[in-house]
């Protein structure tokens, strides 16, 4: 094989479609290109025009594996925009809503599509896994049901909730699913603890495969605030490779800061810090990203965990694989913050909603998503219309980085490679996983400044 | 045993996640089967010829998309569209209104700092987004955006056992519990206030709900949320079209709320979900 | 061909007053457009938003609603006024589409008015005349 | 067999040359003998003449048709006929369909045989189209209550009650009054016969006179009367009607009351009599006057001081104060509404309201009525009144007011000035008018009759009114002929206009009636069905319906006894089901449908769905277009029959 394409169509186990081609010349790896194939879906288009307030509904539709925080980003956003502060228990239970997302957001990651490569099962798939060990199987049910049912008790439906509008909530959160998610979310304390060690383990047990993962060293973006972890609500940071925060700015400046480009060879675009150019701009979002940010973890099991990943990655961590275990620590940190929320007597207040008053205006609503920072910038007319959006998800963040380390990654394992074609694409396709990309959110990466 | 697959075309994987937050139904559901083709969770690149039941989600946006969709209905016995947007064209579809070509440009053209159009080996986008049973034929439809994981799990139950699966013919409203007095409000309110009376049906208040002309099984779960039904799961009688339905109860109720603002922001009332397969956008296909 | 466009006009007519104005038209031997294509419904209250845009999309290039006088003149008591209604909604929704509220008019008629039928069908049948076809897909049967 | 695959007949009528002439009769039949699902196609010179006739009936026994289309004149003209061909040929008549190539093309385009030919192929096509969604609908019966609701007893109820009892119907009339007789017991002498209104004896009466309210009315065991009583709602439909009624209690015992006025005599509250206008006074234990039917006494609630007195003295024990109101419901086939009218208030015209001396021409009649001598007086100081002016059209014909005429002004005016001059021709008495509009029999007389009693006719508009020191009034007139006139009066008076109570609309609301522009109940139509309403069973007669003197009010009463009687001496409606149903597991139960409905045709049942009944439904199909959960469809115009026409014919040859 001395000259030619190797391609993987469709990557599988991640949401959404793509392709990645490696460009072979003279026994060598020249060029390696993840293609965004999956169609663009134009919803910063779609929603010109509409009712504001239905932004939350509609965008969330962008994703079916993170839509809470589309619902979240978008009703930020519409609030921004009109001038409108929900009131804080409002706030409180879309903070539930957003830990209920990423409990079952990463434990789906973790169990559909992490864990069959890791434990390399021969069935790499969760049926392979409820085959080898049914009670990891139950427990990742667990876990995934918990968040869902989050979701369902707070937003009214599972997959797609509806409660966050402009304004507030438009349902408070009933006594008895308090009850029922507080009894719940205790039998999952422990499975997921169980799941943070199974992923530990794997990074002593599987040294070899983890240490080509060693890819470069990046810059991390997240939302922070005070340098404490943080998910709704803050500051977006920027850290350096070397762990120094470098920038820090307003949700609201976010396009001073990041700027993006197209690609030819893909639907998505590629954004980057434009203090530094592209690709020297290039970022790394999610959660690593947010670990990394995060100056100090509290006790506890969190806590015992950060160190053993800066023990195996130093900090902060540039090792890819960190990503899941990473994801792991998080959703230990998500049900214990779940538990908090749900503890606390004010999570059932009544007085979730204030009105909102439709006006001219622009608002940039930020989260962060399981897989990373979430931007919606919108801007409405007097009527409350939109007349202007902007859409920016963490896996077109993360892109440029995972094109670049498929490169990297393919380049330094095709010397040896020959004959061994097939684990270099499975590994390759192993890295793609663990930054966990989300396609179908990743099109719609568009900045709509129509030029006058 | 029967071989099944699943695809996606254009859409959100909604449908997948529903699918596998079955979780142990799906187990055992599958265990009797075998599942040759499950991009998002197995690791089979290519639907084997012939499979006996594809579950397709999403719409057809692309070239990319159709010529899945054709190989897959080529190669499969039974083929059923989950979702919305396999079903309707789903939410996408609003943007069969606007021309290819100025999407593509808006959307990837005046962008700063560097600007260049996607080219190269990308699938050629589709003059507009289609439901599944407009490039293909379809045996079952399950529609919702997503479906309701009971409905999918009883459907896919009903399929695997050759019966056909039975979706619920009646309206949403049917499952609501708010409260009807029979009184239309000649208000037009927006969900920019919440119900002022969490008991009382939304549409009389004067919320443009979807419920009376979108089919139950979903246990009117947004309306015990208080907000408005959207319409997700399209008409009862799919040769109705749902939002045409309500644009006629709502204009001589007086509330002809498409006479104050432009079918732009109307449709996303109407045809939220399925706009791609209503008769307004019929009418924009031009010779 | 150089032929002149010749377009296609559904009336919809009500049973009452409309359709019977139309038929004294031709008793009394008035002529209008051959175009002009007479559909009847027992009320023009009947007439769903659906027939209307379905007309157009199996190929019309303009829709007449025509009931009967307002004022109480209606055999159904004010079906006539809940047309209005919607015609008036849907010139929007034409507009919007791209095929243009002058396209649909609502007229209101007695059943003893066959001169206002003929002045009404004739008036319309020009306005399309001069704005052209439509355009749209002729549906395939 | 509608289900069945369609074998549709088409039959093309030349008509003569009616249609030949301009449309190629022979080559229609030969497109439409080539269209999908048609399995004949036949042409003939007369489709409705017996050979034509039985030219369709043996087609669709020989080549088995379910669907016939008849290309022929309008079917206003001959739907009946063809679907009576159809039934007797075994198939149901609604699987016919017409299609109309007579007026709306062969006669539109007599002399464009082309042009004819083109749009009746059209035609043709779309009817075909049609007729393969036609669906076989039937009829049912339902059975009529033989009872007979009337709603008032004025003039109008009274006599469709008498003459509803006639035909052998339980009637039951309800009055919201203590006593019957409306306005008609109020006017004193009527014309054109110059007798007593309280007494008019009605047409089918014995040779000698009876007082109808003592004697016909009470004395009828059919018919039963419910004073003070309002209806508060109703149900049903025709045939069964069930009606709400709130009596408000009487306190007197109709039976055990002997008319004696002992209680009256006793009672220490003291009144202005309404009947009278308040020109007597009365207690609040009366009789309004002596001739009240029911005769007997009754406690006015709002004055009475519950004393006790009265029931003290009462000799048969016929008073209870404790009595309570009352809900009865009845059950009735048939409903005659005839709740009349009030005089126009005008309050703020021509010092009506300021000066005691301006009054009505109902006042007037209640003076009339009263009087002792050859004198009126002016009720400001009792002093004669010498000088009378009266005033037309008060309220009528005036667009700031009522733009109608109320009818009977003029000839109550002529009527009040001829007695007036009659008692003392001293009086002098001035007519200001606009028109005088005498259209009735025997009317005109008494117009030439007050000119020869000197009666002054002025032709113009009353610009001002003043009051002078001595109180009589002085009147500034706007000429027609030009110029002003000055008039001095002791006495106005103002021939106000009719209108509906204001209590009449909460009515028609309960009743489901609707009115015209100008307030009156809206009759079916104005000429062909006057007495007939938006809702079958339920009919419209008197002055509720518009302003009309006493021999139309009884024609019209005699009429509505005939019609109401139509139905209830059937004994059943024979009701076609091509009307709207729903679909119970679509229906939502908004309601939108029952809202929309002119004819309270829909009902929501107690599992929460709408449904419609099917005697009531008229076929109008408002209710298809408003459902939002497309429940509800209408027989014979549903969507998929509808659209199948408007696709025919537009499709492409």
């Amino acid at each position: 094989m001395d000259a030619g394409e190797l391609t993987i169509e469709p990557v599988t186990r991640i949401e959404g479609h793509s392709r990645v081609t490696i460009l072979l010349e003279k026994k060598k790896v020249k060029g390696a290109r993840f293609n965004i194939v999956e169609s663009p879906r134009f919803f910063e288009k779609l929603l010109e025009g509409k009712f504001a307030e239905e932004a939350p509904r509609i965008t969330q539709r962008i994703c079916g594996v993170c839509p809470v925080a589309h619902h979240l980003a978008s009703v930020k956003a519409v609030e921004a925009a009109w001038d409108c502060s929900p009131p804080e228990a409002a706030i409180n239970l879309r903070r539930l809503m957003l830990v209920g997302q990423l409990i079952s957001s990463h434990s789906l990651h973790l169990g559909f599509l992490a864990l069959p490569d890791l434990l390399d099962l021969d069935d790499r798939s969760i049926l392979g896994i409820a085959q080898r060990d049914p009670k990891l199987a139950s427990s990742i049910f667990k876990l995934n049901r918990f968040g869902l049912r989050i979701t369902e008790a707070v937003g009214g439906r599972a997959v797609h909730p509806v409660s966050a509008i402009p304004g507030g909530m438009s349902k408070p959160l009933e006594g008895e699913l308090r009850d029922e998610l507080l009894v719940t979310g205790k039998e999952c304390m422990g499975m997921a603890y169980n799941l943070a060690d199974l992923l530990d383990e794997t990074g002593d047990n599987r040294r070899e495969l983890i240490r080509c993962f060693d890819l470069g060293r990046t810059r991390y973006l997240s939302l922070t605030s005070d340098g404490q972890y943080e998910l709704y609500d803050g500051k977006v940071a920027v850290l350096n490779p070397s762990g120094k925060k470098e920038i820090e700015f307003e949700p609201k400046d976010y396009s001073d800061h990041i700027a993006e480009k197209t690609i030819p060879h893909s639907y998505a675009k590629h954004p980057y810090l434009r203090r530094f150019g592209y690709p020297a701009g290039i970022y790394r979002v999610g959660p690593l990203a947010r670990l990394n940010m995060t100056a100090r973890a509290t006790a506890g099991r969190v806590a015992e965990h950060v160190m053993s990943l800066a023990k195996r990655f130093g900090r902060p961590a540039h090792n890819t694989f960190a990503y899941d275990h990473a994801r792991a620590i998080e959703l230990v940190h998500a049900v214990e913050q779940a538990l908090d929320m749900l503890t606390d007597p004010a999570i059932e207040t009544n007085d979730v909603f204030v009105r909102a008053q439709p006006r001219e205006g622009r608002g940039v609503g930020i989260v962060e998503a399981p897989r990373g920072l979430l931007i919606h910038d919108y801007r409405t007319d007097s009527d409350g219309l939109v007349t202007k959006a902007n859409i920016v998800t963490p896996t077109t963040q993360n892109t440029p980085s995972i094109e670049s380390e498929t490169l990297r990654l393919a380049s330094s394992l095709f010397p040896h490679a020959a004959g061994h074609v097939q684990e270099m694409l499975s590994r390759i396709e192993i890295l793609i996983r663990a930054y966990d990309p989300c396609l179908t959110c990743s099109t719609h990466f568009v900045e709509l400044r129509r030029s006058a | 045993m029967t071989t099944i697959a699943t695809l996606s075309l254009s859409g959100d994987a909604g449908c997948h996640v529903i699918l596998a937050s079955l979780h142990e139904k799906l187990i055992k559901l599958l265990e009797p089967h075998e599942l040759v083709f499950c991009q998002i969770l197995k690791d089979s690149r290519t639907i084997p010829d012939p499979v006996d039941l594809t579950l397709v989600e999403g719409s057809v946006r692309t070239e990319y998309d159709r010529e899945r969709l054709r190989e897959a209905r080529a190669r499969t016995k039974t083929f059923v569209a989950i979702g919305s947007c396999a079903c309707f064209g789903g939410i996408q579809s609003l943007c069969n209104v606007l021309d290819r070509q100025e999407l593509m440009r808006e959307t990837y053209g005046a962008m700063a700092p560097e600007t260049s159009l996607p080219r190269g080996d990308l699938p050629e986008v589709l003059p507009k987004n289609l439901p599944v049973h407009e490039v293909v034929n379809v045996d079952f439809s399950i529609p919702g955006c997503p479906p309701e994981s009971d409905e999918v799990a009883s459907c896919l139950q009903a399929i695997l056992s050759g019966g056909t699966p039975q979706l619920s013919l009646k309206n949403v409203c049917d499952e609501c519990k708010k409260e009807r007095k029979g009184k239309l409000e000649a208000k037009i309110r927006r969900l920019t206030e919440r119900p002022t009376d969490l008991d009382r049906c939304l549409l009389e208040l004067g919320y443009v709900c979807m419920g009376p002309a979108t089919r139950a099984g979903c246990q009117a779960k947004c309306l015990a949320a208080n907000v408005p039904c959207e319409g997700c799961r399209g008409p009862a009688d799919q040769k109705y079209d749902q939002g045409v339905a309500m644009l006629d109860a709502l204009t001589s109720a007086g509330r002809d709320a498409i006479s104050v603002y432009s079918l732009a922001t109307m449709s996303a009332m109407y045809h939220r979900y399925s706009f791609a397969t209503s008769i307004l956008a019929k009418l924009f296909e031009r010779k | 061909m150089g032929s002149k466009f010749e377009p296609k006009v559904v009336a919809f007519c009500c049973w009452w007053c409309a359709y019977g104005a139309a038929d004294l038209a031709g008793i009394s031997k008035l002529t209008y457009p051959a175009s002009v294509r007479i559909v009847r419904v027992p009320c023009s209250g009947r007439i769903d938003a659906l027939h209307i845009l379905k007309a157009f999309r199996a190929g019309a290039d303009g829709v007449i609603v025509a009931g009967c006088l307002k004022d109480g003149g209606c055999h159904y008591v004010d079906g006539n006024m809940k047309a209005e209604r919607r015609v008036k909604a849907l010139k929007k929704a034409l507009d919007s589409v791209g095929i243009g509220s002058e396209r649909l008019e609502m007229y209101f008629l007695s059943a003893g008015m066959p001169d206002k039928f003929v002045e009404y069908t004739t008036e319309f049948a020009r306005r399309i005349e001069q704005l052209g076809p439509v355009g749209l897909e002729v549906k395939q049967a | 067999m509608s289900s069945r695959k369609p074998r549709i007949g088409v039959f093309v009528c030349h008509c003569g040359l009616n249609i030949a002439k301009s449309v190629d009769v022979k080559a229609l039949r030969e497109y439409a003998s080539k269209m999908d699902g048609v399995a004949c196609a036949v042409d003939y010179e007369f489709m409705c003449s017996e050979t034509g006739q039985g030219l369709i009936k043996d087609s669709i026994k020989k080549h088995e048709l379910n669907r016939v289309v008849v290309a022929s004149c309008s079917p206003k003209l001959h739907e009946l006929t063809f679907r009576r061909v159809l039934s007797e040929a075994g198939l149901n008549p609604f699987l016919l369909e017409m299609a109309n190539i007579r007026e709306q093309c062969s006669w539109a385009y007599l002399f464009e045989p082309e042009k004819a030919t083109e749009k009746a192929r059209h035609i043709v096509r779309s009817s075909i189209e049609r007729s393969k969604f036609l669906q076989e609908i039937g009829e049912k019966e339902e059975p009529v209550k033989p009872s007979a609701l009337v709603v008032g007893a004025g003039l109008a109820g009274i006599h469709a009650a008498l003459g509803l009892a006639d035909h052998g119907f339980q009637v039951y009339v309800i009055e919201k009054s203590p006593f019957v007789g409306g306005n008609a017991a109020r006017l004193g002498n009527v014309f054109p016969t110059e007798d007593c209104g309280i007494c008019i004896a009605p047409y089918s009466s014995e040779v000698h006179r009876k007082c109808l309210y003592k004697q016909q009315f009470v004395n009828n065991p059919l018919i039963k009367l419910y004073t003070l009583s309002r209806l508060k709602s109703l149900s049903g439909y025709v045939g069964n009607f069930r009606a709400r009624v709130e009596q408000a209690p009487r306190h007197v015992d109709e039976k055990l009351c002997v008319d004696c006025g002992k209680c009256a005599t006793a009672c220490p509250v003291e009144v202005p009599n309404e009947y009278d206008l308040g020109l007597s006074r009365r207690k609040a234990v009366y009789l309004p006057l002596l001739q009240a039917t029911p005769h007997a006494y009754v406690i006015d609630d709002s004055t009475c001081t519950r004393c006790g007195k009265c029931v003290e003295i009462c000799p048969t024990k016929a008073i209870n104060l404790e009595q309570k109101p009352s809900i009865i419901d009845l059950d009735v086939g048939t409903i005659v509404v005839a709740v009349g009218c009030e005089e126009f208030q005008p309050e703020g015209l021509f010092n009506f309201g300021k000066n005691e001396d301006v009054i009505t021409q109902l006042k007037l009649a209640r003076m009339l009525d009263q009087r002792s001598g050859e004198d009126i007086f002016r009720l400001s100081d009792g002093k004669p009144a010498r000088r009378i002016v009266m005033i037309q059209c008060v309220g009528s014909r005036d667009k700031a007011t009522h733009a109608y005429c109320s009818k009977i002004c003029c000839m109550i005016a002529l009527k009040h000035a001829r007695t007036l001059k009659k008692m003392n021709p001293e009086v002098d008495i001035t007519i200001c008018y606009k028109d005088i509009r005498l259209p009735g029999r025997n009317y005109e007389r008494y117009y030439t009759d007050c000119q020869e009693l000197g009666v002054k006719f002025l032709w113009g508009d009353v610009t001002t009114i003043q009051e002078n020191p001595d109180r009589s009034l002085r009147l500034g007139v706007g000429l027609a002929t030009g110029g002003t006139a000055s008039l001095e009066a002791d006495l106005v008076v103002l021939s106000s206009a009719i209108v509906l109570s204001k209590e009449t609309l909460e009515l028609s609301r309960i009743l489901n009636l609707t009115l015209s522009p100008d307030g009156f109940f809206m009759e079916q139509h104005p000429k062909l069905a006057p007495i007939d309403t938006n809702i079958d069973g339920i009919y419209i007669c008197g002055t509720c319906q518009g302003p009309k003197d006493m021999p139309e009010t009884i024609d019209q009463a005699m009429g509505t006894v005939a019609h109401a009687a139509i139905p209830m001496i059937a004994g059943k409606i024979k009701v076609d089901l091509a009307k709207a149903f729903v679909d119970e597991d679509l229906c939502i139960g908004c309601a939108n449908c029952a809202a929309v409905c002119p004819y309270s045709a829909i009902e929501m049942t107690s599992g929460g769905t709408a449904r419609v009944i099917e005697a009531v439904c008229k076929g109008c199909g408002i209710c298809v277009a408003e459902c939002p959960a497309l429940a509800i469809q209408l027989r014979h115009y549903d969507d998929r029959q509808v659209l199948a026409a408007v696709e025919g014919i537009l499709a492409e040859e």
